[in-house]
């Protein structure tokens, strides 16, 4: 006993129901503290450094802990702050623990020199034998690779599986540009989508999302309204007020149609003129199975009013992709928008080849390299297999190996680029700087000082041209060089920037501008605007129309193609309209599902000519009866333990058919047969149930009574729900048994704009990050066990075709008067006076009436220890612990951040914290895309949060509760007149034309 | 029972002490098996976190809180009958009293278990008492759950000692029939008890306060129970009705349980002398009454919830016969509002068989009552976003089934050491000896 | 018969046994720390939160010698009066104290009396004893620092990779943040508002260090109760800065 | 020099009639054993005055109430920012619930020690002189203490008079036997 642990024993004696009063004191090993050798001067420990950068294509800034990269904030320096989900989780390619740790040639790891050797001599054997299979690239790498590749007279082919060479074909087809345009919707009135997920995995994301955020804002002067013309209601179709379904493949017919129908309007010339001559509305219109008079109202909607369109995307490119994209530029010229929404531009991006130029560029190959890219996963039924298949020697740069690569495989990790230098063009206007906040964990290097110290290979350098540039001698030290004598991809880089400066003509020193670009994370580019004349226009070709049921496939909303399948929060996040993780899942219709007799419970056995593939199933109202659409992205062969032996992988189902004009899979366009699945559906729904029954939790405001509405307006579907409902004949102070807990200082609250929030997972994401919440699995998610602190609801209010799907965070909404509070025998959770629900997870017991007792159920328990494996444990946030089994834990407002703010402002001899510092403190209110969440002291009127949480969008979520909630939500924008706006909301009188203005 | 005389009935009733039967042994075994099982899934539990029992959040309670409030409820018709009917002065008492205080304690013992059982850290399950410590913290006095721990520990402390006082004078006779050592072990039981004027006047006395103490204590402590739900925000728990609603109930199932016990001691032990068809006909009649009121109860939960107009109350009350719990629901309505109505027939009431079966079917139906209010409640709260469908796993049925075995263990040893029916209140009823009747006859 | 009883419960204990859990996934991927429910002394159970919490006068055995009455203590006493904060430089403006670097130690020792050679006569000698006071592999405390400075005398910096692996005496548990800078920041008078002694006891009298305080929830809570320097401080709004410094949230995280 | 006499009983109404005639004799200091509580007996000895245990358990009751409120008015006072659900630091309603049980816990307690005070159990030597294994079952018991050698062949007369079957010591040559008058017995009914 003596020798026994004083909690032990307290535990033993507690479990047999009798309290202890013996404390018996035992020595353990004590911890060890060790310091630097030698200290970094820019490190505190205790406090962190944060470093401007770039991930996943998302300019950030890295916050970094003791040398570790913890967590990834939005960077102040952009205008359109927010994190993508994938730039979070980049901390997890990090610290991947499965990831190649050094060159592996052929399964067994090897030295660099041994690598670049072997690699060298296949070159040297046949240069002009050289290939280069890679995702798309910008900047520097860009430029080195084509360097490289051409030196040696080579090819390379740069594909993204679900990309945008279909988009970048017809541009150049239409204006001769050499990049596809960029789409600027913060000006519109009216929005169009031809299937494009321009809110989540379509292109610049994060720029539509700040454009969305603007166009749906009143102080625009008006709240614009978006159609989508597609077959399937995707996440952001979600957030349409109108969704036109169309028949699959139909859709390039019906943007020619809208294009006819505004040119009839506006008029038309030219080649414009030309291609629409000779487009039948009616039939165009029948063949989707829209009604005709809907496209007339839209088209003259989109031609009296501001006005946006886009393509298509994965689910709506078939073989005529290229066509669609066409007419949907077509419709923009003819509406006006090209120059002012839809922006053709200069700026060469990197190159994009479609599938088809792909595999033909780099067919026979001698050496092939493969760069950032899973070919054969992504490719139809694995085409490209036989093109790798061919080369004599693979080359792949990757922390993990990609599927079905032949035999000696060389594998040359790049690393994570949170430890690498690099730049990337982000859109047309901005080159984002690429620096490493942390020494690499392990033996890599980036593809570009990999390349560099390829071509420095003594059987490389003399094939080599040298000197690609000219560098001007720069003021600090004439280091950098643009060659391949370049001491490595750093110096290199700085060449190429400096090459930029002086091309810029800027007159200030170099070194002050890579200073500056360093500190706020890249540099501005010039813009070049293009000549917007619309040249001759191809005849369309015909659209492939499926009998019977079509496949559509969509990219999954985090994972995009599958490449981000290996890390686990991307997984563990629940998709927000399925509810699903960790698996493949298809959706169908409500009518198909009665069909075939199945439910959400089962799976789906879904067959191709192809192939056949098990998936589990999502009964979605946003389904057309004749097709089923499944998501892409699990389904990995090989990758790492998150990845691997997840769900199915639909791109073999996906046969031969290509777009005629550009070459780019027709991911649309298969027919498939489907059947009730022999097995269960083992993932389960996380959003639980889908209709919010009439309950006011997500509400919505009829657009004419927000435009029209004064500051504190009370008029039709604008109730501001705040507090229980009064009643005039009772006196206002017996509502409250007690009086509401005072705050002397703070009273902390958020507010959520639910009718910006796209649903995009950021929030929740960040707040894993933030908040060390554990990686539940599969198997715990079975039992609805996920331990996310923010939980996506997503209600189906609409019908038909107007969807309004309502998008509801919810997290601990840190009562006045928490049912939670009271009823703890602890006292392990209270109120604390600055407003916070206070929850101290080493006092609970873990008895969980607080969550029994959660009008929210916000709260979440810990079923297990659950624990990091290693590596993972890297990325933790010193500032929050860890949860043991049998604590409950919830949303704190991100308390070590109010206690850092607080800390440092006392420091300086501020009290208060001021609210500039607190409006974006906590983790999930910086990383919001579209700035739709708020966070700030109550108290202070002349807070944002507090004008906001004022206003007449206002509502408490269950305020009849009285609970006093902290959180205030700003009810959804709806174009149709909700019945009873105090009831959730959207039903009712079905969607009429003069809705569209 | 004017037969009887005083020696009779003591002979009788110590007869079955320490004589090995085979039914009662199996019995014992068995029990000792079932807690085995309960044992082990525990052990499973403490190691691995409660994650191994089949919990869905927000369904947070499950069958541990359920089995919790069907214990606590089986432990009130012992004090109900022992107290309450010895205010009223209700003579078929005397015969089951002591039997079904038995149950009471045991009962207790068992549901004290559960709330240990189902806490997170249970090995800081002591937090919730009140004691100095350096931290400075005490329990939340305003918690249900506080209210919980001080009402079941009073409850059980308090029934204790009255049970204990009950038996001494008995303990005293056994002490006075047996021989060796287990005169002495009765002897110090029975503290020394020799029933004297003096000591039956004080002993009577205290008796009458401990029956008036226990009275209110019975109806309170079931009152907190319903309070860990009615004064939560839940829809379905939110409600007055739920202390007489809880009262009721408990009763019922006490009674029932008791009918359970007795049917078989009493062929067991051949004590059809003491407990007469006559007794049993009593607690049947006790079960239709409160058996009624449990079902008056459930409509009039239903006539507030629509009368309330609340739409998550009515979502949640609708959902019970109708959504995916209908089938516990329809059970449970039919264990303990149809099927009991038999007992208006007399012949099912002086039926020993049939009373016994219907005793189980309520069991059964009591059980499911409190799984219904608390799985379906929780799993279908405010926000339809995080509904779910709980059902019970093999480890949380294992420790049910432990909680029975732990039960019918202390039960069967009890019988088998300690006179089950109380000798001298017997003795009250039988017509003392007297000379005159001699003398007439 | 008996025996034939016993046999039957026998079993059925085992058939209880023979229940296998819930699918309970230690895998790889989603590791699960397991409670043990007796652990072996010292054993990394899942409620380490600390274990040598609540003993005054806790002291380790230290790697390196070092003495802090010679560094901090009053010059009249033998001592050079050198501030904690000259080492433990980060206490002022961070969380953390910080523990000097293996080159910070250097940075003077590097030129103190550089015609002495590496052996005893540069290490402190303990007057009393009028020993050298040595570690556990019997090296003096210079000794030791030349050892994990790896450099020759005079040269500047440390080559020595692997730091001084010191035992940890002032140990919170995890689930509790303590802000050095919060503390030792000064005050209206120019003081630190609480002085390193108050907790860590007179270091600048010692060799090595050692707990005064237990560090137990109750002893935090004493100061934060009734510390002077919240009057002085906070002046009217001390009542308030009181109520704030009792708020769980101050120290648990 | 005094000893006991101590008479065996095996009727309810000789009891009694023997009682009633040795208090008319003037005996004071007898102990009644007897299987069970009867109110006769009680009647005959202690003409119907309660017993003192009721005052034990009232101010248990008082007691433990007011310890109740204290202890958590007290306790919620000690940590003053505190505050569950809004709930004032000293709520009264939440309180009433402890108050109550805590004032039928310490009520109970005081009443077993109040019964075990007055009825000089626990023990080992209490009034051996009535021990005697058929009390608790069938028979009732008389014992007259400390009788004085003078007065104890009356006594023993007396006892056997009223129809005790055993009387020790005996008195010389058997007293006539006359016939007890009946005392009215309450019945089962």
């Amino acid at each position: 006993m003596s020798k026994m642990n004083r909690r032990d024993f307290f535990r033993v004696v507690g479990v047999s129901g009798t309290a202890g009063l013996v404390a018996c004191d035992p020595k353990s090993p004590a911890e060890q503290l060790y310091p630097y050798v030698i200290d970094p001067e820019e490190i505190t420990p205790g406090l962190p450094t944060y470093y401007a950068t770039v991930v996943e294509g998302c300019s950030v800034l890295a916050k970094v802990r003791e040398g570790r990269v913890v967590h990834i904030e939005s960077n102040p320096n952009r205008e359109n702050a927010g994190v993508s989900p994938a730039a979070q989780a980049s901390v997890q390619e990090t610290y991947d623990p499965d990831r190649a740790q050094g060159p592996q040639v052929g399964g067994a790891a090897a030295s660099w020199d041994e690598a670049l050797g072997t690699i060298a001599a296949a070159v040297a054997a046949n240069p002009a034998g050289t290939r280069w299979l890679g995702r798309y690239r910008t900047g520097s790498l860009q430029a080195l690779i084509s360097g490289f590749v051409s030196g040696l007279g080579g090819q390379n082919a740069h594909w993204e599986p679900h990309g945008h060479s279909v988009l970048a074909n017809a541009a150049k087809i239409a204006w001769g540009s050499s990049a596809p345009p960029a789409f600027d919707m913060s000006g519109a009135e009216v929005i169009v989508s031809f299937g494009a997920d321009f809110l989540h995995t379509w292109s610049d994301s994060g720029n539509h999302c700040a454009g969305w955020a603007q166009a749906r804002s009143k102080d625009n002067g008006h709240i614009a309204h978006f159609t989508a013309i597609e077959p399937r209601v995707s996440n952001t179709s979600a957030k349409a007020d109108t969704w036109l379904s169309t028949r699959p493949g139909t859709e390039a017919g019906v943007a020619r149609a809208l294009a006819k129908l505004v040119a009839d309007e506006k008029g038309s010339t030219g080649a414009a003129k030309a291609y629409l001559a000779g487009v039948d509305v009616a039939a165009a219109a029948s063949a989707a199975g829209i009604p005709e008079e809907k496209l007339k109202a839209l088209a003259s909607a989109i031609a009296s009013k501001p006005s946006v369109v886009f393509p298509g995307g994965v689910t709506t490119y078939g073989s005529d992709a290229t066509d669609l994209a066409l007419a949907v530029l077509v419709l923009n010229q003819v509406a006006g928008n090209v120059g002012t929404s839809v922006l053709p531009d200069g700026n060469p991006l990197g190159p994009i080849h479609s599938y088809t130029e792909a595999m033909d560029a780099v067919g026979g190959a001698e050496v092939l390299f493969i760069d950032g890219l899973d070919p054969v996963f992504s490719s139809p039924s694995g085409a490209a297999q036989e093109v790798i298949a061919a080369a004599k020697l693979v080359v792949v740069f990757g922390n993990s190996m990609p599927e079905g690569m032949p035999e000696g495989t060389i594998l040359l990790p790049p690393g994570s680029e949170l430890e690498t230098w690099g730049d990337h063009q982000l859109g047309h206007s901005f080159m984002a700087l690429q620096q490493p906040a942390m020494k690499p964990l392990y033996n890599t290097r980036s593809v570009g000082d990999a390349l560099l110290s390829l071509s420095k290979h003594s059987q490389i350098a003399p094939l080599l041209a040298n000197g690609t540039e000219a560098v001007p001698t720069d003021d600090d030290g004439g280091s950098s060089t643009t060659d391949f004598a370049a001491a490595d991809f750093q110096s290199f880089i700085k060449g190429r920037w400096n090459n930029m400066h002086v091309a810029s003509g800027d007159v200030a020193p170099f070194s002050s501008a890579w200073v500056q670009a360093l500190r706020v994370g890249g540099i501005n580019l010039a813009t070049t605007p293009v000549s917007a004349e619309l040249k001759a226009l191809p005849a369309p070709g015909a659209a492939t129309l499926v009998d019977g049921t079509t496949l559509l496939l969509f990219s999954h909303q985090n994972l995009l193609d599958g490449r981000h399948a290996n890390k686990a929060w991307l997984q563990e996040i629940p998709e927000t309209l399925s509810g699903y993780t960790w698996g493949t899942w298809a959706e169908i219709s409500p009518a198909t599902a009665d069909r075939l007799g199945v439910s959400n419970k089962h799976t789906l056995t879904i067959k191709s000519a192809s192939g056949s593939i098990e998936a589990g199933v999502s009964v979605s109202k946003g389904m057309r009866d004749d097709a089923v659409a499944v998501v892409v992205g699990n389904g990995h062969k090989t990758g790492n333990r998150y990845s691997k032996d997840y769900g199915a992988n639909p791109a073999v189902l996906v046969n031969g058919l290509r777009d005629a004009k550009s070459g780019e899979v027709a991911w649309l366009g298969t027919s498939v047969e489907i059947a009730k699945g022999a097995a269960d559906n083992i993932m389960s729904k996380l959003n639980g149930h889908t209709d919010q029954d009439g309950r006011p939790l997500a509400r919505a405001s009829y657009v004419k009574d927000v435009e029209e509405a004064g500051p504190d307006a009370e008029t039709g579907s604008l109730a501001p729900g705040l507090g229980i409902p009064l009643d005039p004949r009772i006196p206002e102070d017996s509502y409250d048994m007690y009086p509401e807990p005072e705050h002397p200082t703070y009273r902390f609250g958020m507010s959520i704009d639910l009718d910006s929030c796209t649903g995009c997972t950021s929030c929740q994401v960040a707040c894993a990050s933030e908040n060390n919440i554990a990686i539940a699995g599969p198997e715990q998610h079975r039992k609805s066990r996920y331990m996310g602190w923010i939980r996506m609801d997503a209600f189906w209010e609409g019908e038909g075709d107007n969807p309004d799907v309502r998008f509801l965070p919810v997290m601990c909404q840190q009562c006045s008067h928490a049912p939670c509070e009271g009823v703890c025998p602890v006292l392990a959770t209270y109120h604390n006076l600055d407003g916070l629900n206070a929850m101290i997870y080493n006092r609970c017991v873990g008895t969980r009436y607080c969550a029994n007792n959660c009008p929210y159920s916000a709260r979440r328990f810990n079923y297990h220890t659950f624990r990091w494996p290693e590596s993972y444990n890297l990325m933790l946030n010193p500032d929050v612990s860890t949860r043991e089994m049998g604590v409950m834990e919830k949303c704190t407002f991100c308390i070590q951040r109010i206690r850092y703010a607080k800390a440092n402002h006392r420091a300086n001899g501020i009290d208060v914290v001021p609210n500039d510092v607190l409006e974006s403190l906590p983790a999930c209110v910086s990383a919001c895309p579209t700035g739709a969440m708020t966070f700030g002291n109550l108290k202070d009127e002349n807070a944002t949060v507090s004008k906001i949480a004022s206003g007449p969008r206002a509502y408490q979520m269950l305020d009849a509760l009285n609970t006093k909630p902290g959180v205030r939500y700003l009810t959804k924008v709806v174009h149709t007149k909700p019945v009873d706006p105090h009831h959730g909301g959207g039903h009712g009188d079905d969607h009429s034309s003069n809705d569209n203005h | 029972m004017s037969n009887l005389t005083y020696g009779q009935v003591t002979k009788d009733i110590i007869r079955p002490l320490f004589k090995p039967s085979l039914l009662h042994g199996l019995a014992l075994v068995t029990a000792i098996a079932c807690l085995s099982v309960g044992a082990y899934c525990w052990k499973l539990q403490l190691e691995q976190g409660l994650g191994v029992a089949g919990y869905e959040p927000p369904v947070m309670w499950g069958v541990y809180i359920t089995t919790f409030v069907f214990w606590v409820g089986i432990g009130h018709a012992g004090t109900l009958i022992s107290a309450i009917l010895f205010l009223f002065r209700a003579r078929w008492r005397t015969g089951v009293y002591r039997a079904s205080e038995a149950m009471t304690i045991f009962a207790v013992l068992t549901a004290g278990l559960f709330p240990i059982l189902h806490a997170g850290r249970c090995w800081y399950a002591y937090w919730l008492f009140p004691y100095p410590n350096q931290r400075q913290l005490w329990p939340n006095f305003k918690s249900p759950l506080v209210w919980d721990v001080f009402a079941i520990s009073t409850y059980l402390t308090i029934s204790a000692i009255f049970f204990y006082i009950g038996l001494i004078p008995d303990m005293a006779a056994t002490r006075d029939k047996v021989k060796g050592f287990g005169k002495r072990v009765y002897g110090a039981l029975c503290l020394g008890w020799r029933g004297t004027d003096n000591q039956w006047r004080h002993y009577m006395a205290a008796y009458g306060f401990f029956a008036a103490l226990c009275t209110p204590l019975v109806i309170s402590v079931h009152s907190v129970v319903s309070w860990d739900f009615a004064m939560s925000s839940t829809p379905g728990w939110h409600s007055t009705i739920f202390p007489p609603y809880f009262v009721a109930g408990a009763i019922f199932s006490g009674c029932a349980m008791v009918l359970t016990l007795l049917i078989p001691m009493r062929s067991l032990f051949k004590w059809e002398d003491y407990l007469t068809i006559w007794h049993f006909e009593r607690l049947a009649q006790l079960c239709l009454l409160t058996g009624a009121i449990l079902t008056y109860a459930y409509a009039t939960e239903y006539f507030i919830a629509w009368y309330s107009d609340n739409p998550y109350e009515w979502g949640t009350f609708i959902y019970r016969p109708t959504g995916d719990y209908a089938w516990a629901f329809w059970l449970m309505v039919s264990c303990n509002c149809i099927f009991p109505l038999a007992l208006w027939f007399k012949k099912v009431r002086t039926s020993l068989k049939w009373l016994f079966i219907i005793s189980l079917i309520i069991n059964v139906g009591m059980w499911f009552e409190r799984f219904n209010i608390i799985a379906t409640s929780l799993a279908h709260m405010f926000d339809p976003g995080a509904w779910v469908y709980y059902l019970p796993n093999r480890i949380e049925m294992g420790i049910l089934v432990g909680s029975f075995g732990w039960f019918f263990m202390w039960f069967l040893l009890f019988v088998k050491v300690m006179p089950s029916v109380a000798i001298a209140e017997i003795k009250e009823g039988v017509r003392p000896p007297l000379k005159a009747d001699e003398v007439t006859t | 018969m008996k025996i034939i009883l016993i046999l039957i419960g026998l079993g059925g204990a085992l058939l209880g046994c023979q229940m296998d859990p819930e699918p309970y996934t230690a895998d790889e991927a989603f590791p699960k720390g397991q409670h043990i429910l007796f652990p072996p002394a010292g054993a990394d159970h899942v409620t380490a939160g600390h274990t040598t919490l609540g003993d005054p006068d806790y002291i380790e055995e230290q790697p390196l010698m070092f003495n802090h009455a010679i560094h901090s203590g009053a010059v009249e006493d033998g001592g050079m009066g050198m501030e904690c904060t000259y080492c433990h430089s980060t206490a002022r403006h961070s969380a953390s104290a910080g523990i000097p670097s293996t080159q910070g130690c250097w940075n003077c020792h590097k030129q103190i009396n550089p015609a002495l050679s590496m052996n005893d006569d540069r290490n402190w000698t303990n007057p009393e004893t009028g020993e050298v006071e040595r570690n556990a592999s019997g090296k003096g405390a210079l000794e030791t620092l030349d050892e994990y400075c790896g450099a020759e005398m005079g040269t500047p910096t440390c080559v020595n990779e692997d730091p001084i692996p010191w035992n940890r005496v002032h140990d919170l548990p995890d689930f509790s943040h303590f802000n050095h800078s919060m503390h030792v920041r000064l005050g209206a008078d120019g003081e630190p508002r609480v002085e390193c002694q108050e907790c860590h006891g007179a270091m600048q009298e010692k060799m090595v260090a050692e707990r005064v305080s237990s560090l137990l929830m109750g002893w935090c809570l004493e100061c934060h109760q009734d510390h002077p320097s919240v009057d002085e401080n906070y002046g009217t709004q001390s009542e308030l800065r009181r109520a704030e410094l009792k708020d769980c949230y101050t120290c648990h995280k | 020099m005094s000893a006991n006499v101590k008479g065996v009983f095996a009727h309810l109404d000789c009891l009694l009639t023997g009682i009633d005639r040795l208090e008319k004799a003037g005996f004071k200091d007898m102990i009644v054993a007897a299987p069970l509580p009867r109110h006769e007996i009680e009647e005959a000895i202690y003409k119907g005055e309660p017993s003192p245990v009721r005052w034990w358990t009232l101010c248990g009751g008082i007691l433990g109430g007011s310890l109740g409120f204290i202890l958590s008015s007290l306790t919620a006072l000690d940590w003053p920012m505190a505050i569950p659900g809004g709930k004032p630091l000293v709520a009264i309603p939440p309180y009433i619930v402890i108050v109550f049980e805590c004032t039928v816990l310490f009520g109970g307690i005081a009443t077993l020690l109040g019964m075990l005070y007055y009825c000089r159990i626990p023990t080992k030597s209490m009034e051996l002189e009535v021990c005697d294994p058929r009390f608790s079952d069938d028979h009732f018991g008389l014992v007259l203490k400390d009788v004085d050698e003078s007065r104890r062949e009356e006594a023993a007369t007396i006892l056997s008079g009223a129809g005790a079957i055993e009387v020790t010591p005996q008195p010389e040559g058997d007293a006539a036997d006359e016939p007890t008058e009946d005392k009215e017995v309450a019945d089962v009914e």
